[in-house]
């Protein structure tokens, strides 16, 4: 019901009297005749203006965001990982900020590969930081932002750990949700969305991340440099199979590789920039040769990759986007101010962005003419560039305490 | 939310003034039939003095004790005209705008109404103060801190520390947001 | 127990092989032996180096606040409304922080009349911003800063207002505590920390603050000027008094008013200045003259109070301290630099102390040579200074968001 | 808190050199022996990566890209020594200090050992980094951000992401802020 329903045209007192000594009851009255009903229909609507009523009126309403394309952007503010972190949605076509969703400690997000619904995993106490633990599992509507399931988890599970996008993420049909954990043993949780219920712990070994190939396959990154294949059954019935060791010890991936679902690829640079690449199409792990980002000239002067999500994949175009920077050794969780563009197949480099500014995440949308995503956690702000000029086309500022990472729907 | 009681107590104490002269049985009567069906909510005030300071708020005028001077340029400043009595965060810098609230949350089912004077038409009208509700506070967009004619606690139609989320449905009363809705000519 | 307990003499690899190449195992077996074990007794004390120990080693434990005294002082910051907000232990003595508190929704901080312990009233969510509500009361040792008491209330009461010290009070022998309620009439919930329970919400007219007289007795401030007197037993039945009507309707008083239990007196002053004290010794309000704390000429050149708290009672030496500035009407709740010194009794002006920086808040200790609190919001800094001299001692900085609201022990 | 199963795992698999020389359960025997009654919990990474920019930091360095370079004289800057591979608050900013946690707080019960060096007496010290918890993070009081040495998380025992409060008593595994105790010197 909007106010026009509670309008009057009879109301006793007119509303030139309102003006002067009397306000207060007429200020009451007039409030009162505009009352929303207790839980009343839907809000919003074009109101009418009442019989005898030339008076200017707007309406309210609460806003849907539009309907969630390639250029939807989720940023999770963990906020310096306090127990209440905060939710971003932007537009990305506008640079515009869309609305903001309430998270818990160490937020880990999840994006419907069709852009229809975003969640996170987090975690809540009764009495904020202390009391009664809860993990759980909120997902969302992408246009309403109302929750449409909320799971909560066993305690033991979650993996608390700086939010790294793949350590929690869907099924390509959006059906499960897996999520890591590491205490008290390596396991991976299946959550099913349909029955909205925690279907079983699969143990692992000592690995890390979740790439799903498809609907009942992921792959895992294992200590020991090898990849683990998981295949499961919906009652969480698994088989693990590992295949050869692909990276060397000291070759130390970031814990933020880009994985596109529907290309099947993974891209893992390490340190130095040394960039692994994975196949997973058709659920075999094919190891493309890596590539190197930098020269050993350009290593000497210390260009390296640096920041929290240090690259991005373009499906249609293979591109791959490298956040890097001059750098002394051991800062590779500093931000960049550069991204250096690389064909997938061939490592090629295309490009060299600068960014002018520091960059803590990249991300890019996967339409055929992609934007690039460029997060700074000091300025609280999404940059947004175009990904084949590197152009800054748009900003999103005030993006709450200290916002780090970059969700967009493989879509 | 308030109920009746509440309310008749209210209407019967609004001022010293009013509530000598006033019927209120014959008040409540008339006006709960104009709007039946309603909840007899009365829309006190929203504001909340203190949240931020006018020193603090991005746009606030260079001196916290100065006089409030609107505009009617800038909807995301706090001295746009229509936010004269607003003390929370403008809508509009969060998905909302003047009029809407911002996706997932819930608009309060009651409000309070104030009369603001546009500069550039040189009207004054009423605006019927807001707020959305269900999700934390927007911090760090558009707080704004306007006290003009607030008055104190017990005086509460023109008070301004009040949360007013009691209305908001799904028991939703943390707030985030307060949007600014014309909803008539101030004399 | 302490580290030492779980240090061994007999760690198969000596310390010397820990720089190097095989750190990994080696600094795992250095910490596994370092371990505290689960639910360990009392943490901290001195450890006892190991026999055949030479080597520097560092007792852990946690702090303990020192013994509360009149210059401890609690800082709540309500962050600009957050959810999730925190509470401030500050020793005034020292200038130093103590530890903080979590707090939820528009926290009401109480603190005992013998400073033994303190606590608030607040709300918090299942899901953080929205899901269940729950409205509690959290009792903290002074000292440790634990929870001893945990009240959860029904779900009308709690007045949802930005945080008056005297909408939530404790009565003076800390047994009781005393919240107000808005909706859906006005009541007061009577707490027995006793029991930890909710004993009764008792209806009131259309008053406000409470101002406990004695264990059995407290006053209220009416919509029509006058106080209510509420006589209750244990079990929450109550009578209720009105006195005269002591102030205009066009004198607003503010809504911080300064009340010490202990003298009885409560020190109210309005938008313009003008000062009425209420005296409920012997559970009867008298009413002493108001006093004007600016002269018309003053008053003319804009002096006027203004702030959150802006008022101060010493009762030892009757002293009011009122915070005020030049200023435009309406910014009755903007900042001042100036506090002005008065004698209770005569109303006479005895000093006026340029604070040197924006106040939003003020309180004083109640010991014989008191410290003058002044909080910043924007600063987000309680600055400490003599009451006498009005000099700067000291200051605490980084309080938070909004740090607004000031509770010292009428100890 | 780990279990000895995931300790077991940890221990087989800590390096690849390392896992192929070892006999876990003599190991785990053996330590086992010396920590009787003590959980078998390893002391893993209790940093935490990301959470404040280098640039952000208060007293970080002028470059965030900057090589790390010790102090011993501000315990509360982020370049003093001992919180050579810290990233978290530091305690000693919020009513705690280099060894002790703020009162309320919960000491976790496990923590990850790191060697720093002290540019006075020119020495490396193992410092033990233990969280506090069971209060919300300390929001800018000394939040610092130094990834010296750190690896990723399939390295757990040199990674700095992990919040290390699993073993906290009371289930207290909200993170508040971080102690710096020298448990030895390192060779």
């Amino acid at each position: 019901m909007t106010h026009a329903h509670g309008r009057s045209t009879g109301l006793p007192i007119s509303r030139a009297t309102m003006a002067g000594a009397a306000t207060a009851l007429a200020l009451l009255l007039s409030a009162t005749a505009l009352a929303q009903p207790a839980g009343g229909g839907r809000i919003g609507g074009q109101s009418q203006p009442p019989a005898g009523q030339e008076l200017p009126v707007d309406d309210t309403s609460v806003e849907q965001a539009p309907a969630p394309n390639a250029r939807r952007i989720y940023v999770s503010d963990p906020a310096h990982f306090a127990v209440l972190t905060q939710l971003f949605t932007i537009d990305g076509d506008k640079g515009k900020l869309l609305g903001m969703s309430d998270t818990g400690f160490v937020p880990n997000t999840v994006v419907a590969s069709d852009g229809s619904f975003f969640g996170t995993a987090s975690t809540v106490w009764s009495r904020l930081g202390h009391g009664k633990r809860t993990d759980y599992i909120e997902i969302l509507d992408a246009r309403t932002h109302n929750p449409i399931i909320d799971i909560e988890l066993p305690k033991d599970p979650r993996f608390l750990v700086g939010t790294y996008p793949m350590m929690t993420t869907l099924t390509p049909d959006n059906k499960s949700l897996l999520f890591y954990q590491f205490s008290p043993s390596p396991a991976v949780g299946l959550v099913s969305l349909t029955d909205k219920k925690l279907v079983k712990m699969m143990d692992v070994p000592d690995c890390y991340h979740i790439f799903p190939s498809d609907n009942n396959n992921f792959f895992m990154h294992c200590r020991d440099g090898s990849m683990l294949k998981v295949t499961f059954k919906a009652d969480g019935s698994a088989e693990r199979k590992k295949t050869q060791v692909f990276h060397k010890e000291d070759e130390y991936l970031y814990n933020t590789p880009a994985y596109s679902a529907k290309a099947g690829r993974i891209v893992w640079p390490t340190y130095t920039g040394k960039t692994f690449q994975v196949d997973v199409t058709g659920n075999e792990a094919k190891f493309m040769p890596a590539f190197e980002a930098f020269s050993d000239e350009e290593k000497a002067q210390g260009w390296a990759p640096g920041g929290w999500q240090v690259v991005a994949y373009h499906r249609e175009s293979d591109r791959v986007f490298l956040l890097a920077d001059q750098r002394a050794k051991w800062t590779h969780k500093s931000p960049s101010r550069f991204v250096f563009v690389f064909e997938g197949k061939t490592g090629k480099r295309l490009n060299k962005i600068d960014l002018g500014h520091e960059t803590d995440s990249i991300a890019v949308s996967q339409d055929k003419t992609p934007q690039l995503y460029a997060l700074s956690s000091a300025q609280k702000t999404l940059f947004i560039h175009d990904a084949e000029s590197g152009k800054e086309v748009s900003k999103v500022d005030r993006l709450g305490h200290s916002p780090l990472v970059i969700n967009t729907s493989d879509m | 939310m308030l109920g009746p009681s509440r309310f008749d107590d209210l209407f019967e104490t609004m001022s010293r003034k009013v509530a000598g002269h006033t019927s209120r049985r014959g008040l409540i009567g008339r006006v709960g039939a104009v709007v039946a069906g309603a909840a007899l909510v009365p829309l006190l005030p929203v504001d909340r003095r203190g949240r931020v300071g006018r020193a603090e708020a991005a746009d606030a005028v260079a001196n916290p004790r100065g006089k409030w001077t609107p505009q009617d340029h800038d909807v995301q400043a706090c001295n746009y005209w229509r936010h004269c009595s607003i003390d929370g965060n403008i809508c509009d810098c969060s998905g909302g705008s003047l009029t809407s609230c911002p996706p997932g949350t819930k608009l309060a089912s009651s409000s309070w109404v104030a009369s603001c004077y546009n500069p550039t038409d040189k009207q004054s009208y009423l605006i019927s103060y807001r707020d959305c509700c269900g999700r934390n506070v927007t911090t760090g967009r558009c707080g704004c801190f306007n006290t003009e004619g607030e008055l104190p606690v017990y005086r509460p139609e023109y008070g301004n520390d009040i949360i007013w989320c009691f209305g908001a449905e799904d028991d939703a009363m943390s707030y985030h947001c307060t949007i600014s809705p014309i909803v008539g000519k101030a004399g």
